[in-house]
């Protein structure tokens, strides 16, 4: 196999006495979207900085496939873009600024013309090119951003948080289009964002960083569904975190205790002590008491329903069966089961959903 | 009222008429503010560039100088000049004392850290990460140095006409440095000094006019871009 | 370098001896501008606040002035005050000129824009809608209005140091008005001026020590309070 | 029937020549909340200001059941409370930010120490009562703005975008424990937002504003699900909407073409000509193109997946049926069906869900 596209090794950087990242090892591969979440101050926009060569390391290399060398300045800087929170247009038109990458690189004005056309078409904004860039609303800046990025055909394309100052119906309309447009020109990309919706939509893997370190990386539904540490499953949303202890195994089921009830897990090798036992929402079914149970599911829990939120397609509903499990359920089948708060329904869910993480791997995770 | 009303009707005669006094000061003033305005641009330009953009070592220390610099009394500057300027001081052989020469370094002293400073807090001003989105997009490091003066060229404007305002209205440096001397170093502010301690309320108003229309106008121009905004 | 190094020593032997002179002029500073900016601060934050909170017809012009007065010359505020004392002037009878009123009042013209203005703009950079919230908390009128300046207390004392630090290092006007009479109007500025004339660099030193050490601590302050931020 | 808790009429606020509010009629029952929706600058801010009595309206009377007479200042400010955006903190502790509307009124100090404690318990946000208002995070600024106005007991509590400055978790979290003490309350309240989701959450009526004017106001459940504009379709999420016009009646049900495809719609008398029609996601099932068809369902049309998008726990799929329709189906669904793009499927949804808006109404929605 070839290796990879951008290669991180050792990567560390202080600033005084403060480390903000250190990063042993990251490998990106050529085409894929990397996602990288995390909570502010994890240290996510530095390491697009120095992947950018907008700051130096303190220690460590950062190695690409199209570029001899680590490290090389202006030739790396010329193979990437990148795109901030911000949209950081210059004065002058909003042609002036797609074109801007294009002109430092003394790119004949014919093609510039003809390119800054191109691009502006694929993100909706051909109607602004005359617009001066001050008079942009924040979605149309930002879009603006995002092709005076792309124009450059990069290597690499690095995204800063480029959402998160957009109201929240502008936000989708571009969220859709750029996840088309990425698609379509199959860029390698890496995405900083610290809210999770957006890295389940666009990301093929996922990392997660904390306190200046990758705390778990591999493909984006495995750390959607199986967080390693309590703080990753809090932030990618597995809403149902208990703390529970490893009692034993039963018919092939590892059984978890949770004060006085008991869970049935998957049974896999090595598990034992003090554990988090985490269900996520959407895999919780609910079902009225008087109803029959789907069979087949090994977790079984009468309740009462303390709280039925809507979420718009879904509802969140939780359920109080000696300890709290949040559901989510599409109104369809809130309405159809007449689902409403003090019912009594069963909460089930399947051992295989049932996700273990050691408690010792805390001391680890929160460093 | 009479002394106010008199000299005014007074002084719009004495402007029309292009009494000489009025002329001969107002021409100095200019000619001594113009020049020494220039040569702090040419200094305190590049240097608030290289103070706000590059990090130094005893780079705070300078920072905070121009800072004092911007607070520094003109007659504190007049002292230190004139000490310079001297028969017996260190530059006294250049024999500058009560010469425009004096007066202009004297106002460039006052106005170099007005400009710098200024300077300073328009690059300041712009987005911190423009540096690194300019960067990003791949420009050289000259390159992103003039994209950056282009951003902030009106707030640098502004800084320009801070300095102007503030020599051409300073009286204190001036007049310990250039002695107010007739036909050579008599300006408009030295001359509504002693103008008005002679009494001649209508010279000294005609003087003050002018005075104020150039203020005004550098005050204007300098609000006018704040409001404008620095903001893209 | 002889004449700054010499003048430097004797000054701080001036200073330490307590120089007739030295001392005088120091009082007089004090005791001038202190109770200058003591009549601005009474006027100037109460008129600052009803121009930052109230709408009332022609409150533009009014703040157009304000701010026109933050950039007048004091030799122009000089003129006009001398022209009003003056034996012959509207309010000559009083027999105010060359004396110590004087010069308070011509400070005082000088240091009301500026400590109305910072008032204004200490209010303004609130934020808007916290009035509404205060408000809209139960508050009356007045509560809300005591509220208010609580919160902008730093910036409106940024406001005082700045309207004393530009009247104690203010030269032009008080010269004027004051005439720098000896044991009567003689302030450090005025004196530094007349001494410097004279070549006596050691007292004039020793007073712009006495300036600086005063000014800078106004600009100290200011500076502070501004970096700790209106901000909540 | 008792009159209404809080009654507006004629109510219009002008800035010079501008007209920012012209509300005809607008009443809030005691104990409900009422969610005022709208795009930015559609006078929802203005509006919660004159009723606080904190601007005064150009015309109109604003009367409350608990207050003789209309307009009387003091007298309603001290009966009322309001959360701003911006928490709006005073200087000082935690502590004197939540006593200040106790202060103003002169509340005894041993009364304001009890009901402290108790509202920031509450909230949350005992162990900061006596950190400095500066030195809160976002989200603990603003609930600290909300236990400020929630420990008056006001009669009416306005809510100003409460949300619109928080990151998302902590958003999300925030309104969590807002709905469980807003239902325990059962205080009245108006909340202002731009947010769809807060006001499907929250909401007892929901009101549309645009351009100054109340456009539409009803049960949330019915302004989400029949709005009566298409500038309302799209600002609740109604995703599928398409131009049409009425062809005429068969079987009892309503024939809509858009263009060569006809669309059944339950008849209801007196539509015709021009119309937009709006399909919610939701209510539009996917099943591939080889199983057996789900019957009783009017529309069925094949088509083509041109787009999976993965937005947690449901995807939204495009599919292209000569016309582009959106669906939103659970990923559990997706997983067991094996959808994936380019895949034949039908998409299908019943005559009942296909809401009929008239295309005439624009012009006074669009004023």
């Amino acid at each position: 196999m070839s290796r990879p596209y951008l290669e991180i090794s050792g990567l560390i950087k202080r600033y005084g006495a403060r480390t903000i990242l250190d990063i042993e090892e990251l490998a990106v591969n050529r085409g894929e979207l990397l996602a990288i979440i995390g909570p502010n101050g994890a240290g996510k926009s530095t390491l697009l900085r120095l992947i950018a060569q907008l700051e130096k390391p303190t220690a460590g290399t950062i190695r690409f496939a199209f570029v001899q060398g680590a490290n090389a300045g202006l030739e790396i800087r010329r193979r990437l873009s990148m795109v901030f929170q911000d949209s950081l247009l210059l004065s002058g038109t909003v042609f002036d600024n797609i074109a801007y990458g294009l002109k430092v690189r003394k790119t004949p004005r014919i093609q510039i013309e003809k390119k800054v056309r191109s691009i502006a078409e694929m993100l909706g904004i051909s109607n602004l090119l005359s617009a001066s860039a001050g008079s942009l609303s924040g979605g149309e800046a930002q879009r603006v951003s995002i092709a005076r990025a792309l124009i450059l055909e990069p290597e690499l394309l690095l995204l800063d948080e480029p959402m998160a100052s957009l109201d929240p119906p502008t936000k989708d309309l571009l969220l859709a289009d750029l996840n088309r447009i990425l698609n379509m020109l199959k860029m390698t990309v890496i995405y900083v964002t610290h809210e999770r919706s957006e890295a389940v939509l666009l990301a093929d893997r996922l990392a997660f960083m904390d306190k200046g370190k990758i705390i778990q990386v591999g493909p984006a539904h495995e750390v959607l569904d199986h967080p390693i540490s309590r703080k990753i499953a809090d932030f990618v949303g597995a809403e149902n975190v208990f703390a529970g202890s490893i009692a034993g195994v039963s018919d092939g089921f590892l059984r978890i205790k949770l004060g006085d009830i008991e869970i049935l897990a998957v049974n896999k090798p090595g598990q034992s002590g003090a554990v988090w036992v985490s269900i996520r929402p959407e895999h919780v079914t609910v079902v009225p008491a008087d109803r029959c149970q789907a069979n087949g599911i090994q977790n079984n829990f009468k309740g009462t329903i303390e709280n039925l939120m809507n979420l718009g397609v879904f509802y969140r509903v939780v359920i109080n069966c000696g300890f709290p499990i949040s559901a989510f359920i599409t109104k369809q089948l809130v309405d159809s089961m007449g689902l409403r708060v003090k019912q009594v329904v069963y909460a089930s869910f399947k051992a295989e959903r049932v996700h273990i993480i050691p408690r010792e791997s805390e001391e680890c995770a929160y460093g | 009222m009479d002394l106010i009303v008199e000299g005014f009707k007074q002084a719009i005669i004495l402007i029309i008429t292009g009494d000489e006094l009025v002329v001969e000061a107002t021409l100095r003033s200019l000619e001594t503010s113009g020049l020494a305005v220039a040569v702090a641009i040419l200094i305190g330009i590049p240097f608030g560039l290289l103070l706000a953009l590059t990090r130094f070592p005893g780079r705070n220390i300078v920072i905070g100088m121009v800072n004092a610099g911007m607070g520094l009394p003109p007659v504190v500057v007049g002292l230190f000049v004139a000490a310079l300027l001297w028969r017996s001081g260190l530059l006294g052989f250049l024999g500058l004392m009560y010469t425009i020469p004096a007066m202009i370094i004297a106002q460039v002293i006052i106005a170099l850290p007005l400009v710098t400073g200024f300077t300073v807090s328009a690059i300041q001003q712009l987005n911190p990460k423009l540096k690194y989105q300019i960067l990003a997009l791949g420009a050289t490091r000259s390159q992103m140095l003039f994209t950056l003066i282009k951003e902030a060229r009106l707030t640098t404007l502004a800084a320009v006409m801070a300095g102007f305002g503030a020599i051409i209205s300073e009286v204190g440096a001036v007049m310990m440095v250039g002695g107010n001397i007739s036909r050579q170093t008599r300006v408009l502010t030295t001359a509504i000094v002693e103008l008005v301690g002679k009494g001649d309320f209508g010279r000294a108003m005609a003087l003050s006019i002018i005075l104020l229309t150039l203020t005004f106008a550098a005050t204007y121009t300098l609000t006018h871009y704040q409001q404008r905004g620095t903001r893209l």
